[in-house]
């Protein structure tokens, strides 16, 4: 049995790779020719301002090579039959009017193509032709026809080598059989054009922010240079955010991630345009994210990017087609010109949903996006079909990640057996030892990214030059499936040993080659990998200079490549056991998934109870009862033979590595050692005790507090919230993103039990992202009075003996206003427990500068650690609702089964070794490596028995700190071996430059 | 009983089989280390011109020795126990409260040496017993450079001490000259001693510590191993020339003394051993200062892994 | 001038990297070699580039108790110091060994340092005194 | 056994002349200006090192023996083959001639012997264009040093086998050529021949012993000892150094490798039996793998294999002796021979 996965943007993606990983069948089924995705549209992503592009081209690629994945593109689902377990599914895929399996992606047919049509990839702002493939990129890699834009000249058919081009294409009606379905169909962009006043359509300087994305990316219509319609370079740009959001007329809800996103465009323009002056006009600057609130707040400094506290009303477009924009502001008006507007468009509920909600027959909700149920964030309404990412609910991309793999866990329930165990045959790897060094060189022009600045085919030549290299070529994109195909055909036909690509960063890219190698007979290892672009084309700009760079560069790569010895995986066995740290709702939850499927888990937790915050919790702002829940998961976790609850216990230490850890807990009973293959670290956090605001007198109390108080039915007449308190400054940079909700959630509980009772806001951002602006605007309707102030000018509260009173500014008014509520309640910040610190050295896993642990990519991967085997669920990574916990806690479940699933695991080849001929086991490396992987053992030998160093490979990290401390390079890490580096070097400082 | 006599009767108690101790050499005043027995024991002798270090020498033998070691030899025995390079329960250490060793150079300068049957210390003198009657120069005249600036006189490790514990410099001054100098002098006066070295290699076969089988800077620095190839061998790249070049020399003294941070037992061999007669204590007196100076820890300790150097940041 | 720069994987080549992506420049005589951690940088491998002829050389790694391997950057830090100390101490230019901290996210600082560093080695000039030479 | 190469000493028409200066300096500058690469003695802080001099001041003869050999002159540390990048560049031969000045009678007796080596046989192309082009001066022994053993090979330090002996008796500079390179070279000075008495003075002076170590040396011991445990317990101290060897003016191993990989130069320079990488094979095994086999060949090569040729390959210059940092005694070792 398999799972079928609808849509291939991130989350469609995150969700086919956890699954394939665990061994399962997935389908994937995308509406365009290519997957990709919204991603694949973006310049860069926030907070990290990394190349969209590079991260997830590897992982397009990964899906494309996936042995148990299935693309099934440019289709779409007809009719699906059956129930959770055994789905029957129709699909019917359209015609693209050329061969997948004989198209090579050369392009040739694009270029002859007589027709231009607008290309929807750069939304508009550009031209491509009717045989197209949407970017460069893009998986799978082959073109299709529009046959609408398609004048039927046959040019293409006649130019195509492959003899792929065929008009007579059919459509073709493809049944399967799932056990379940993650619907993954993403969401659509709002049209601006709805909204008339800002003159989208007509203005041609308004754009929109995806637009303006496409604009700022090098892959765009002016290779990354920012015009406008007439060629000018705006100085002046306004950004104007909630269009189609927030908004009675079109749509209530927040879109969640156009504030953000809106920054990044600000930073990046101004970096592409360094004296440009922008303007960000939001009504509540939304960036609640983990390092949001840092980034604007680099925006702001850094960048001099304006924030203004408005709405815009109106644009005028002015003769010289600047534009004049009305806004108001603390209630007065004003216009500014402008020489280019950008619309910061929400999100809306794809088009296909209401077709595919009856086809799978779930059930949306009032905004037309899957409904979901906040203690079951990504189950439907019906069973067995899962939803993730922005079709239930506008998110950003690592909340979609989690959400995939979230639903990817859920998913897995339904599998009985593992139908396809993956494991891909590769050919046999070709004995290279005894040969002499033949090596290709492959350099690419990443289309015009390197090109431009670095002669290519210059340097293919000087790859002739040096020693060793029997092949040298240059090629559009490295990266793109034709040229992994020409790479594989020269090892063939020239009998390489060793192949160098000149190409991007290897941070990204080098699996992707390394896989290359293997189909084509050859050991992984043997490939190099030399950045002319991130670090010479992107970075220089005098083209002679930066090709003599690239040739030192690659010279040093050759020079290393030469040296390159075939290296064997490390295979390890799994422990199908997991520790989990922390027995709150991500842990509990976390622990009973895995429970489910088979796994063992030891839950700890330090408390004499389980539940953490939740058990502090008595109400949601959706109305429902944390408490039943809680009650359900300790009864069910105390309950499960497969889950062994330590309370009031802590970690101790931890030895060994990924699938095998050997861990020691203390326990009231004394030290209990475990074995187990993975950790989940779900310790959570806390809520601030605030110093300031005069805390501890017994009228001013925090958010926790009022709701127990509320929970025991004292209900307060009248109060005064203050929000941010501890969160958004200077020591404490971060946005603790749930103290609005559960400020309105107060206020809201408070007027439905007391109509009468008066409550005031006082806030810098109302930050209720998604549906949950919602509760915002019913507050406001039932009337909860909301007040800004600025961290200039802060309330005061002031104590006189058991009299509290509240002095702030109004805007509006002008003027400081007094309260004298019944309480103060203050919406604390959400802080990281302090034994973080230690939990992360015992477990080698990093923090973030406010003390919450830190993922490996804050993009694609949000719950995993740079560590193999170890994950992050709950308020442990950032503070966060009870859905988003879940599914959190789910993600890491998924991650987890990646490698819970399987019986062995492969670990990189990269490890330390010993020469032993060299080794005179003075133990220096024993007492330098940070991970005790190194021994002084015995060996025998003719003679007797002699002592030498000897690594443990499957707890090395391959750091090398060994190697530099060996005196005589007995030590050292495969790939960066102390003659390779030498050689690099030499290589390197060859080249006359 | 005199010193010698105290040596001799220690070693004959230890119950030993082998003993590691000085000799006197045929022919010259000089004094050799000998592997001898116990029915060797008379052979055994000990003045300022036992100025060789046994460490090295101890790393060869197997089972019960008894060694005599000045300061700076236990330094080395020390260090090389702690590097699982020598058992400590295998070795009765006589350790000898050290007050410097005769530079062999020097005195030759004075006398001549085929005139000198014996050598012993009386007070600040030394007294040098020749073919035909006794002279007495001042030892400040003939001691070991190296010797006034040492830190650890009395034997860190030991199983008996003979004479009285002393104390030791812990002043870096003899650097003081050539740190004073201005960067091109300093470059001027290494590059000329530099030049000198026929990179025989002397200096790191006699070094306690250069225990290395192969070197890092032996030209043909190969494991050769099934796996190598013809290729390999013929084209293996090498991290210095064999040249004697002086820029070549430097780096080779460099990398020497870096791997002997923190390790160095200060013995002086290397510039005993040095044909060319360069200063290679300097630099390693140099990385002591370092190391004792900006990572805040003494050689006479265990070198703790967090050391004050990582507090620093940045 | 030719530089050479050591940089760890995880922070300075990222950072590196993200100097790339942010397409802030630097002088063309930077050049990378990738380690995974500064804690593997051989000073042999230092000593070696100044003898072909390097000008400058840089470690580069993560910010203290970054480093992806706990303590890499600590040891980078204590040979960086020895050696410093010991070129200085034979009269070679100790400015044109440097140690940088940047991280992933420092892609500016990387830039500026790198330009900065370039004109250290520049007033310096060649490179002379450890160029090997026929 | 043949106790020299070329009796030199025995042509008649040697030149026994009395020079009135500082013959040695004069003589330096002499060859200088005519071109000569010369080598000498260098005084630099205690010791005296030969060296190239480009001056006579630079050279200093109060010294009983110069620390190293003066086989550099004719056997240089290092040398320069070829240079190759994508072609190979020849070196040419030197067309300099060379000169030693200063040379002792030991130091004069090992380049014969060296001779042997390179030029009997296969002739080593190299030390043939050095050796064709070499004019030795030497200085004859008043004293010996404290390790001196030259006389047991039957080498009169007070009559140096060389082109010009130069000896200083009784305040007078006797300088006599032995060679017709000798005689020419001694044509450039205004000399004046001995009288009677200063011939008497010189030849008893030729004649006198010097009261210096000797060193026994049993060849049938010698074949009949080589697997004795005697070999190891000499090398106990033995550190494997190679100072021995590096000091020894007969000593003539060298090695031979390129450096640079695509362009660069390939390089002769000196090694030593005693580097236990001197004879590692491809194959990693090592015949000589254990330090007492090494140092017991280099005794069996002075003094056993050397046979061959016909003479021992040791001149008794004693600085193997001084020099070793483990105070083994070529000497003694050879003469406990068991």
């Amino acid at each position: 049995m398999s799972v079928l996965i609808v849509g291939g943007g991130i989350a469609g993606i995150q969700a086919s790779l956890d699954l394939a990983d665990s061994g399962l069948k997935v389908y994937l089924v995308e509406k365009l020719p290519v997957i990709g995705g919204r991603m694949s549209q973006l310049d860069k992503t926030f907070p990290t301002n990394d190349c969209s592009m590079c991260i997830l081209s590897p992982k397009l690629n990964e899906v494309a090579r996936h042995e148990n994945i299935e693309i099934i593109s440019n289709a779409e689902i007809v009719a699906v039959e059956g129930e959770a377990g055994n789905f029957r599914v129709k699909i019917r895929r359209n015609p693209t009017y050329v061969d997948r399996s004989k198209c090579t992606g050369c392009g040739v047919c694009a270029t002859l193509c007589p027709v231009n049509a607008i290309d929807e990839y750069n939304e508009g702002m550009s031209y491509r032709s009717a045989i197209f493939l949407r970017y460069p990129q893009a998986v799978p890699k082959a073109y299709v026809i529009d046959r609408s834009r398609c004048v039927g000249c046959g040019i293409c058919q006649n130019v195509c080598v492959a003899k792929a081009v065929d008009y007579t294409q059919k459509e073709e009606i493809i049944e399967l059989n799932v056990s379940s379905i993650i619907l993954a169909l993403g969401g659509k962009l709002f049209d601006a054009r709805r909204r008339g006043e800002y003159g989208y359509g007509i203005y041609p300087n308004v754009i929109t922010s995806i637009q303006f994305e496409r604009l700022l990316s090098a892959t765009g219509p002016y290779e990354g240079h920012v015009f406008r319609s007439d060629g000018k370079v705006p100085k002046k740009i306004a950004i104007l955010q909630c269009v189609g959001s927030r908004d009675a007329k079109t749509n209530p809800y927040c879109s969640s991630v156009c504030c953000t996103y809106a920054t990044k465009h600000a930073i990046i323009a101004k970096e592409h345009i360094p004296d440009a002056e922008i303007h960000i006009f939001a009504m509540d600057v939304r960036t609640f994210g983990k390092g949001f609130e840092e980034y604007a707040n680099r925006a702001k400094e850094e960048y001099g990017v304006i924030y203004h506290k408005a709405r815009v009303a109106k644009i005028f477009q002015k003769k010289n087609g600047n534009l004049i924009v009305k806004y108001e502001r603390d209630g007065k008006s004003f216009e500014e010109e402008f020489d280019l507007v950008v619309l910061s468009v929400g999100f809306e509920a794809c088009e296909d949903i209401r077709k595919y909600s009856e086809i799978f027959g779930i059930n949306l909700n009032e905004y037309g996006f899957v409904l979901t149920d906040s203690f079951s964030p990504v189950e439907t309404s019906k069973p067995g079909i899962f939803v993730a990412g922005i079709a239930c609910e506008p998110k950003d991309i690592p909340e979609s990640v989690a959400q995939a793999s979230a639903s990817a866990a859920k998913a897995l329930s339904y599998e009985k057996e593992r139908a396809v165990v993956g494991k891909k045959e590769f050919p046999p790897e070709r004995d290279v030892i005894g040969e002499v060094p033949r090596i290709g060189v492959f350099v690419c022009h990443c289309g015009i990214n390197i090109a431009s600045t670095v002669d290519v085919e210059e340097l293919a030549n000087f790859a002739k030059t040096l020693d060793g290299v029997v092949f040298s070529d240059h090629v559009l994109f490295a990266c793109s499936a034709d040229s992994q195909e020409r790479i594989k055909k020269a090892i063939k036909d020239y009998n390489l040993n060793r192949i160098v690509v000149a190409a991007c960063t290897p941070r990204t890219h080098e699996p992707l080659f390394r896989r290359t190698l293997m189909e084509a007979g050859l050991n992984p290892y043997l490939f190099e990998f030399v950045n002319i672009r991130e670090q010479c084309s992107w970075v220089h700009r005098d083209k002679a200079r930066a090709t003599e760079k690239a040739k030192s560069l690659l010279s040093a790569g050759v020079h290393k490549a030469r040296l390159l010895e075939p290296l064997q995986f490390v295979e390890v066995n799994v422990v199908k056991k997991a520790l989990i740290l922390g027995g709150g709702l991500a842990g509990m939850t976390a622990a009973l998934e895995l429970a489910k499927r088979g796994i063992e888990c030891y839950l700890v937790e330090k408390d004499s109870e389980l539940g953490g915050n939740l058990r502090h919790i008595y109400y949601t702002i959706d109305g429902k009862n944390p408490q039943d829940l809680l009650r359900k998961l300790v009864a069910e976790v105390e309950s499960n033979d497969r889950i062994k609850v330590f309370k009031n216990s802590t970690l101790e230490s931890v030895e060994g590595f990924v699938g095998n850890y050997r861990s020691r807990i203390k326990t009231p009973n004394g030290i209990v050692e475990i074995n187990h293959g993975a950790i989940i670290v779900a310790t959570g956090a806390r809520e601030y005790k605030p110093k300031e605001f005069g805390y501890g007198h017994r009228k001013v109390i925090t958010q926790v507090e009022l709701e127990e108080r509320i929970g025991r039915g004292e209900v307060p007449k009248s109060v005064v919230m203050i929000q941010c308190v501890g969160s958004r400054n200077d020591y404490r940079p971060y946005c603790s993103r749930i103290c609005c909700q559960a400020a309105i959630k107060n206020a809201l509980k408070i007027k439905e039990l007391n109509p009468e009772a008066e409550v005031l806001i006082l806030f810098r951002d109302i930050r209720t992202y998604g549906f949950l602006e919602k509760y915002y605007e019913r507050a406001s309707r039932e009337g909860v009075i909301f007040v800004h102030y600025t961290p200039e000018n802060p309330p005061v509260v002031r104590t006189n003996g058991d009299e509290v009173e509240v002095e702030f500014y109004d805007e509006i008014l002008g003027e400081k206003l007094i309260s004298k509520p019944e309480l103060v309640v203050l919406s604390s910040a959400t802080v990281p427990n302090e034994d973080n610190k230690e939990l992360s050295k015992l477990l080698k896993v990093p923090l973030d500068q406010n003390g919450f642990f830190l993922e490996a990519h804050p993009k694609l991967r949000p719950v995993d650690f740079a560590t193999e085997g170890i994950f992050l669920a709950g308020l442990a990574h950032s503070p966060r609702l009870i859905p988003e916990t879940i599914s959190l806690a789910l993600a890491a479940v998924s991650r987890a089964m990646t490698l819970l699933s399987k019986d062995k695991i492969i670990m990189d080849a990269s490890k330390a070794e010993v020469a032993r001929e060299r080794c005179d086991a003075c133990g220096i490396c024993v007492k330098a490596c940070p991970v005790s992987a190194i021994e002084i053992a015995e060996f025998k030998t003719r003679t007797g028995v002699e002592l030498k160093a000897s690594v443990k490979k499957a707890i090395c990290l391959g750091c090398g700190i060994c190697s530099a401390s060996c005196p005589k390079g007995a030590i050292v890490v495969k790939g960066f071996t102390f003659d390779q580096i030498k050689s690099a070097l030499d290589g390197l400082l060859e080249v006359s430059a | 009983m005199n010193e010698v006599e105290k040596i001799r009767e220690e070693l004959k108690k230890s119950g030993a089989e082998r003993i590691v101790a000085f000799v006197k050499k045929e022919n010259e005043p000089r004094e050799v280390l000998a592997v001898l027995s116990q029915k060797d024991i008379d052979k055994v002798t000990f003045s300022p011109l036992s100025v060789n270090n046994p460490a090295k020498l101890l790393m060869q033998l197997n089972g019960k020795v008894a060694v005599v070691a000045k300061g700076c030899d236990a330094m080395a025995i020390r260090q090389l126990i702690k590097e699982g390079k020598l058992k400590r329960e295998n070795l009765f250490i006589v350790g000898i409260s050290c007050r410097g060793v005769i530079d062999y150079r020097k005195l030759s300068k004075i006398e001549k040496l085929s005139e000198i049957r014996e050598v012993r210390l009386e007070g600040e003198e030394v007294v040098l017993k020749m073919r035909n009657g006794e002279k007495r120069i001042p030892f400040a005249e003939v001691i070991e450079e190296n010797c006034l600036y040492c830190e650890h006189p009395t034997p860190v490790i030991y199983d008996v001490l003979i004479g009285e514990a002393r104390e030791g410099r812990k002043d870096f001054s003899d650097l003081e000259k050539l740190e004073k100098m201005s960067r091109e002098e300093r470059w001027e006066y290494w590059i000329s001693q530099f030049e000198r070295c026929i990179r025989c290699h002397a200096c790191r076969s006699v070094c306690p510590l250069c225990y290395c089988e192969e070197c890092i800077v032996d030209p043909s620095n190969l494991a050769i191993s099934p796996m190598s190839t013809a290729e390999d061998k013929a084209s293996y790249p090498r991290l210095l020339g064999k040249t004697v070049n002086a820029k070549d020399n430097a780096i080779y003294h460099i990398i020497r003394v870096l791997h002997h941070a923190g390790r160095c037992s200060g013995c002086g061999e290397c510039e005993r051993a040095c044909p060319m007669e360069l200063p290679l204590r300097k630099l390693e007196r140099k990385l002591e200062k370092v190391v004792k100076e900006v990572f805040g820890y003494d050689l006479n300790e265990d070198i703790p892994f967090f050391s004050k150097l990582d507090m620093l940041g940045d | 001038m030719k530089i050479v720069v050591f940089a760890c994987n995880w922070c300075s080549y990222a950072g590196a990297d993200l100097a790339g992506v942010s397409r802030l420049k630097y002088p063309e005589d930077v050049k990378i070699i990738r380690v995974m951690c500064s804690g593997m940088v051989n000073p042999a491998w230092i000593l070696r580039a100044f003898r072909q002829g390097a000008d400058g050389v840089v470690i580069a790694g993560c910010h203290p108790g970054d480093c992806h391997y706990m303590v890499g950057n600590y040891y980078a830090k204590k040979r960086y110091i020895l050696l410093k100390e010991l070129l200085n101490f034979i009269g070679f230019e100790d400015e044109r060994l440097k140690l940088l901290w940047a991280s992933a996210s420092e892609g500016k600082k990387f830039a500026e340092e790198m330009a900065a560093f370039k004109n250290v080695v520049e007033n310096l000039g060649e490179q002379e005194k450890l160029r090997w030479k026929e | 056994m043949r106790t020299s190469h070329s009796s030199q000493s025995l042509i008649c028409w040697v030149i026994k002349m009395i020079y009135e200066g500082d013959f040695l300096k004069d003589a330096i500058s002499n060859l200088l200006a005519r071109g000569y690469k010369v080598f000498a003695p260098v005084k630099l802080g205690d010791f005296h090192l030969f060296r190239e001099v480009k001056s006579a001041e630079e050279a200093d003869f109060g010294y009983i023996l110069p620390r190293n050999s003066a086989k550099i002159a004719v056997f240089p540390e290092n040398e320069v083959l070829i240079k190759y990048s994508s072609w190979i560049d020849e070196i040419p031969f030197e067309e300099t001639r060379i000169a030693i000045v200063g040379i002792k009678a030991c130091d004069a007796k090992a380049i014969k012997l060296l001779d042997e080596h390179f030029l009997e046989g296969f002739v080593d192309p190299y030390y043939k264009s050095r050796r064709e082009k070499l004019l030795t001066v030497a200085i004859t022994c008043e004293e010996p040093g404290i390790n001196c053993f030259c006389q047991s090979f039957g080498i009169n330090p007070r009559k140096p086998e060389a082109d010009v002996v130069f000896s200083r008796i009784g305040g007078k500079t006797f300088v006599n050529a032995y060679s017709d390179a000798g005689k020419d070279f001694l044509s450039e000075f205004n000399l004046r021949n001995e009288g009677e008495e200063e011939a008497r003075l010189r030849q008893n002076f030729e004649r006198e012993t010097l009261e210096m170590r000797k060193i026994e040396i049993d060849v049938e011991k010698l074949k009949k000892s080589f697997e004795s445990s005697y070999w190891k317990e000499v090398a106990v101290n033995c550190k494997s150094c190679g100072v021995c060897t590096y000091l020894c003016p007969t000593c003539f191993c060298f090695d031979i490798y390129d450096e640079g990989e695509k362009k660069g130069v390939r390089i002769r320079a000196w090694d030593s039996c005693q580097f236990p990488l001197h004879t590692l094979e491809s194959s990693s095994h090592n015949p000589r793998a254990e330090k007492w086999q090494r140092l017991r060949n280099r005794f069996y090569d002075k003094f056993y294999y050397a046979l061959r040729k016909g003479d021992y390959y040791c001149v008794g210059c004693g600085r193997c002796i001084d020099f070793c940092p483990a105070g083994i005694d070529i000497v003694s070792v050879i003469s406990g021979v068991r």
